[in-house]
């Protein structure tokens, strides 16, 4: 098998909000799960849409991911390693190997800086490339991105919302990254704008065998995107495997939820999933998405299940699959 | 909401707190010696011991801040060396009721009249109402206030003779003769926040015209004067008492200043005349005084929060 | 109560509802909708869509006469239900508005003023427009909190917005915005800001209450998917402009307008393999291109396109303005 | 296409001047303002080259004339022609003003960064300090450190600048705690760009542009200030030409000689207007979301 790079094992993060109570007295403490017991293995190479409504902890999910924040419980490994204990080189590695494309593109580059400064940047940090081959390189990312030359000299707040992301995107690929993590890199724009990203984003993959970790709401551009899926729903993994298959054949209740509610041309719209994701402080027993489930039994509100593999790479995490089932 | 009341109260104890020690180090930075000053020229060396021991100037800074501290709190403020008086006679009984006289009917005129007009302006965007309400504001906010009231004194003072130009009646003792006498200081005073309420609804209400509510409220069919007077304010109420309780300082400051201009005897005219004669407790307590009164204000404005944008509420 | 005045304002006649004709705005003398013309027929639904800037927005504003100010001239004609809304003034204007027009937008927790309760919102309609006691105001207000699928709704009227999920803000929009049983409703994006599963439940809600008034609606969306599924007629708009309109399933389903299959081939479903996005972007407010506004970024322009406008033509049924329609 | 659309940018492209007039035609106050606040910084540096008199020189003949051919604005009680006076002027207000704002801004620059970039306790203790500062108002802050440094004009300078350092520093902070949260300075984190490199190339630009917009907006405030403390009798000593100064002197005699509080006043609330005019300029220039306000 091809090398794994990131790991996530039984990775657990919980906040304790205080107050509540009166003065001086503070309530009962409060535990917030923004990720509950998540296991999730990248390898090199691949391709994985994490996909979720809000609120189901993908940005949290992200952030340890990338070592931002230490999981409570478990543990994040890149290369075999913990993230956030990363040292020297292997550190400077990981900074190197792994970019990041935020969702808000606009707010991740410096508006103070030009273009080129901000390309140049990671290139200069990493010592990639000197002189006068930093612009060069530059140019050569702006070309491949489909940028004019001319872009050079502009400032982020000069540019169009679909120009600031392609100069985002690269800025990622300047420290020429093993990986790019992306968070809703393409949502709120218009779908032309989106598509013409969508394209890139596949091109730059496949001619660069970039691995892609890719958050998005969108079960449509994950299908288009990525390889892999991992569905979150409330802080946990709920099913994950190959996209394709998972999308023909949803073994979880809430994948196929997630389905029904895409627009499809000319269909009646589905009947919706009842209810809105609860919140995650205090959650009571048993499954998580059991309360909206059209086909919770009362086992479903006692027992928590596991995500468990269920053959062909896939892995679901419920005592009734749609699978078993049909 | 207790917490949140208890929270904010020790916070406002410790800034006090900073504000006092502020003051004390200015009193301990001031040049001279105090024992000396209260002596006058000539005295011996027992003399000057003995009052160093009694004043406590001999003990560490510590206790001697503590110990004017608890003096501070009790009413003890020292004795004026001039008038041999006890300070906080002089300062929180006579001079302090007169500024708060002078910055309340300013502040009064000001909301009376500023609001009003900022409304107005706001309502009548880019219109030449708006533009001259903007061009008189801007004025208003930058003029220096202390040569208005000489202005004021010249014009309706001396030219018309229709106000007295100086002195203090307490409008509690002759309310009428009060007012009389508190016009023109109070309209010195307010021009700077008339034009600073003015600027602010005005700015804030065009703000919150824009916001998807206030579509949404016409949407409904509310009518333009139910729009503006209920979604509109309700939203700058809570901007506009921010900035009032932080320009409570510049309101004070434009005191000092008017004060002077009128002969009113307010902490202003105290301060001033206590640097002059370098009565450092005096400053002190006059400092102490103006900082105490801006965190009450805004320890007031911060716990009225809550109340007014309910997002704010502590749960 | 509500059906019996449907079914008879459905067979009131067969004068459209809404009707613009060569209808064309400026916002500070720059053209923001350019000779737009389209109708729609009483009891039916309609989508605009297009991409941002296309206008879409404004059409809803405009109609709504929100637009009244601010250095906006209108010229042409908008017809509701007969009367000319360009030249209303503003006390005919507040005769409509609330009563027999109703509007949601696209984030309900802008559009609730958060100052004010949801009862004291609810109360504006209820006792100024319909003139109810307080009483039955109050009764009146729960059963359309109800009737907007929200549980709960006694203590739901002294919750402030901000104390609502999105989906409930949206809900108490609808509920607002239908109190007076309004003819028309305009529905500006209203579930862009709303998460996949929250999506399918209001636009079904929208659906079923406006047939249950027996009223119509204006949809604005930039999913083309989704206003395929929610309306029976389309207007296709780009930079201002319309570029076709009609029924829904020869809009969309045999598209001949360049603009309109170029949309299409954005749009992702889950099988898509390619993406055809048209190249360039969105012209902006003061560049705009003479003659059809999409030349510029039309596979099919010739000089023609960009010297003339292209008239709409066509039936009821299909109108397109193009002068090489494929 | 998008070649004969840059060529047809390039061609209509409007020569620099033609863009000045349409500023001017949609911003004239703003430019008036301007001129005039450059008016009186040239009358400042030039100095008593350009006065038709030594603005200290007592002209005995004349005490208190009402304004005439020799002396265009009128004499003072001691024959000093004012309209020198109010020209001299106008160099200490500015010299008060800028080198004290230049001190807070600098001093507020110092406390705002170590405050925003430290954090937790040392952020908690700084910011009650400031807060305790702000309690006072600007001027009664400089009374304070008046009386302790005394008289002149070196020490309104440094009063004056001591006492803005707390508005600066506030500003500052908020600034820096606003920069850091955004995501381009996680970004250079997550790249490994070292702290200190980010405090340089990320947080301070940032910073720093709007604090020299705030510093060119409160100017007017420490010309004030400063003003106001001479106005009181406890900042500048006579025979300084101050405008404060002047005004409190002529303001005894305001009933049978208004001119003589009338040049200076009006002197400094014309300097005063102009600069707030430009300030509100360069505010709106800067973010035009925050039209006026306080």
């Amino acid at each position: 098998m091809t090398a794994l790079l990131f790991e996530l094992l039984d990775v657990e993060k919980s906040y304790e909000l205080r107050g509540g109570g009166a003065a001086f007295r503070p309530g009962p403490k409060r535990r917030l799960r923004a990720l509950d017991g998540v296991r999730l293995t990248v390898a090199r190479g691949d391709s994985v849409a994490l996909v979720g409504e809000s609120g189901s902890g993908k940005s949290t999910l992200l952030r340890v991911l990338m070592g931002l924040t230490s999981p409570t419980d478990g543990r994040a490994l890149y290369g075999g390693q913990d993230v956030t204990q990363l040292k020297g080189e292997r550190r400077a590695a990981f900074q190197r190997e792994v970019a990041m494309v935020y969702q808000d593109a606009r707010g991740s580059l410096n508006p103070r800086l030009p273009v080129l400064d901000l390309i140049a940047e990671p290139i200069r940090h990493h010592k990639l490339r000197a002189g006068p081959a930093v612009r060069d390189r530059v140019l050569e990312l702006l070309d491949q991105v489909g940028l004019p030359a001319a872009t050079l000299k502009r400032y982020p707040s000069q540019l169009s919302g679909g120009q600031v992301r392609r100069v985002a995107i690269a800025r990622a690929l300047a420290s020429e990254p093993l990986t790019i993590v992306a968070d809703e890199a393409v949502s709120g724009l218009d779908v032309s704008t989106q598509a013409q990203l969508l394209n890139l984003l596949v091109e730059l993959q496949r001619r660069m065998g970039l691995t892609l970790i890719f958050i998005t709401h969108d079960l449509g551009v994950a299908s288009f995107l990525c390889d892999q899926i991992a569905v979150m729903y409330l802080g946990r993994i709920v099913e994950t495997g190959p996209t394709r298959a998972i999308l023909e054949r949803p073994a979880h209740p809430y994948t196929q939820a997630l389905l029904n509610a895409q627009p499809r041309f000319f269909a009646p719209i589905a009947q919706p999933l009842q209810g809105e994701i609860p919140s995650p402080i205090d959650l009571p027993p048993g499954c998580r998405f059991a309360g909206r489930c059209p086909r919770a039994v009362p086992a479903c509100r006692e027992d928590d299940p596991a995500l468990m593999p269920s053959g062909q790479g896939r892995a679901v995490a419920c005592i009734r699959p749609l699978t078993a089932a049909a | 909401m207790l917490l949140f009341v208890g929270r904010k109260l020790a916070q406002t104890i410790f800034i006090l707190l900073m504000v006092s020690i502020v003051s004390f180090t200015l009193l301990k930075l001031a040049p001279g010696d105090p024992v000396q000053m209260a002596l006058g020229s000539e005295y011996s060396q027992e003399a000057y011991a003995s009052l160093t021991h009694e004043m406590g100037l001999d003990q560490s800074l510590v206790v001697q801040y503590g110990h004017w501290l608890w003096g501070f709190i009790t009413g003890d403020w020292g004795r004026s060396y001039v008038g041999r008086t006890p300070i906080f006679q002089y300062a929180f009984v006579e001079a302090l009721p007169v500024t708060l006289t002078l910055a309340a009917s300013a502040l009064f005129l000001a909301i009376l009249i500023g609001v009003p007009l900022g409304v107005l302006s706001a309502a009548r965007q880019d219109t030449i109402l708006d533009a001259g309400t903007a061009a008189l504001s801007l004025t208003g906010t930058a003029f220096p206030s202390f040569y208005l009231g000489i202005l004021l004194i010249w014009i309706f003072g001396v030219h018309f003779g229709l106000f007295p130009t100086m002195g203090f009646v307490a409008p509690w003792q002759d309310f009428l003769d009060g007012v009389y006498h508190m016009t023109l200081p109070a309209l010195t005073l307010s021009t700077y926040f008339m034009a600073m309420i003015v600027r602010l609804v005005r700015a804030n209400l065009i703000e919150a015209l824009q916001q998807p509510y206030v579509a949404a409220a016409r949407a409904r069919g509310e009518s333009e004067r139910r729009v503006i007077w209920l979604h509109g304010m309700r939203n700058v109420l809570m901007p506009l008492v921010t900035v009032l309780g932080l320009q409570l300082g510049a309101l004070l400051q434009g005191a000092v200043l008017t004060e002077t201009v009128f002969s009113l005897p307010g902490v202003g005219q105290m301060i001033t005349n206590a640097v002059l004669n370098r009565e450092y407790l005096v400053v002190q307590a006059g400092v102490m005084m103006t900082g105490c009164l801006f965190i009450f204000v805004n320890l007031l404005v911060d716990l009225a929060y809550p109340w007014l944008d309910p997002r704010l509420k502590p749960r | 109560m509500s059906l019996q005045m449907s079914s008879s304002a459905v067979q009131a006649t067969s004068r459209p509802l809404v009707e613009l004709e060569d209808f064309s705005l400026w916002r500070q003398n720059r053209s923001v909708l350019d000779g737009l013309s389209f109708t729609l027929p009483k009891g039916q639904n309609l989508a605009l869509v297009g991409e941002s800037g296309a206008g879409k927005s404004t059409i809803g504003l405009a109609l709504m006469g929100l637009l009244q100010s601010q250095g906006v001239k209108m010229a042409g004609r908008a017809r509701f239900d007969g009367q000319d809304l360009v030249s209303l003034n503003a006390r005919a204007w507040n005769g409509l508005r609330g009563r027999r027009l109703g509007m949601i937008f696209q984030d309900a927790g802008a559009a609730l003023d958060p100052c004010f309760t949801i009862g004291h919102h609810l109360a504006f309609p209820l006792r100024r427009l319909l003139g109810l006691s307080s009483r039955q105001a109050t009764e009146r207000a729960l059963a359309l909190l109800e009737s907007v699928g929200i549980n709960d709704a006694k203590a739901r009227l002294k919750a402030y917005p901000h104390e609502l999920s999105g989906g409930m803000q949206q809900r108490v929009m609808i509920g607002i915005a239908l109190a007076c049983e309004p003819d028309l409703l305009i529905a500006d994006e209203p579930t862009s800001a709303l998460d996949v599963t929250i999506q399918a439940q209001i636009v079904r809600l929208i659906q079923d209450r406006v047939r249950m008034q027996g009223a119509s609606c204006i949809f604005v969306l930039h999913d083309l998917a989704l206003a395929s599924q929610a309306c029976e007629r389309i207007v296709v708009l780009y930079a201002g402009q319309v570029m076709e309109a009609g029924l829904a399933e020869v809009v969309l389903g045999r598209s001949r307008h360049p603009y309109t299959q170029a949309l299409k081939s954005c749009v992702i479903e889950l099988d898509t393999a390619a993406l055809e996005p048209p190249p360039g972007a969105a012209p902006s407010l003061d560049r705009m291109p003479s003659g059809c506004r999409f030349a510029p970024r039309c596979p099919r322009a010739s000089e023609r396109c960009t010297a003339e406008k292209p008239p709409l033509q066509g039936t009821e049924a299909h109108q397109i303005a193009c002068w090489h329609p494929g | 296409m998008s070649e004969t659309l840059l060529v047809d940018k390039i061609a209509r492209r409007p020569a620099w001047w033609a863009g000045l007039g349409s500023y001017i035609r949609h911003r004239p106050f703003f430019i008036l303002a301007l001129l005039v606040t450059l008016a009186f910084l040239a009358i400042a540096l030039l100095g008593t080259a350009v006065t038709p008199f030594d603005p200290t020189f007592q002209d005995m003949e004349a005490p208190m004339s009402p304004p005439s051919s020799t002396h265009w604005l009128g004499t003072d009680s001691y024959g000093q022609d004012l309209l020198s006076r109010a020209m001299a002027g106008a160099r200490y207000a500015f010299l008060t003003g800028i080198c004290s704002v230049l001190l807070g801004a600098l001093g507020g620059l110092a406390v705002g960064l170590m405050a925003g970039l430290a954090g937790g306790r040392t952020e908690w203790f700084l910011m009650r300090i400031v807060d305790a500062i702000l309690a006072l108002p600007s001027l009664v802050m400089a009374i304070a450190f008046i009386a302790i440094l005394g008289q002149g004009v070196d020490k309104v300078i440094l009063a004056v600048g001591l006492a803005l350092i707390g508005p600066f520093a506030r500003t500052v902070r908020a600034d820096v705690l606003q920069v850091r949260a955004l995501p381009f300075v996680e970004a250079a984190g997550l790249m490994g760009i070292g702290k200190l490199a980010i405090v340089r190339r990320h947080i301070l630009p940032n910073v720093f542009f709007p604090l020299v917009v705030q510093a060119t907006i409160r100017i007017s405030e420490a010309i004030l200030v400063s003003s106001s403390l001479s106005f009181i009798g406890i900042g500048i000593v006579p025979p300084t030409p101050d405008w404060g100064l002047m005004i409190a002197e002529g303001r005894g005699f305001v009933s049978f000689a208004p001119w003589m509080s009338g040049v200076p006043g009006a002197a400094l609330a014309i300097l005063l207007i102009a600069l707030a005019i430009v300030g509100d300029g360069i505010r709106e220039q800067m973010d035009p979301k925050q039209r006026a306000g306080h």
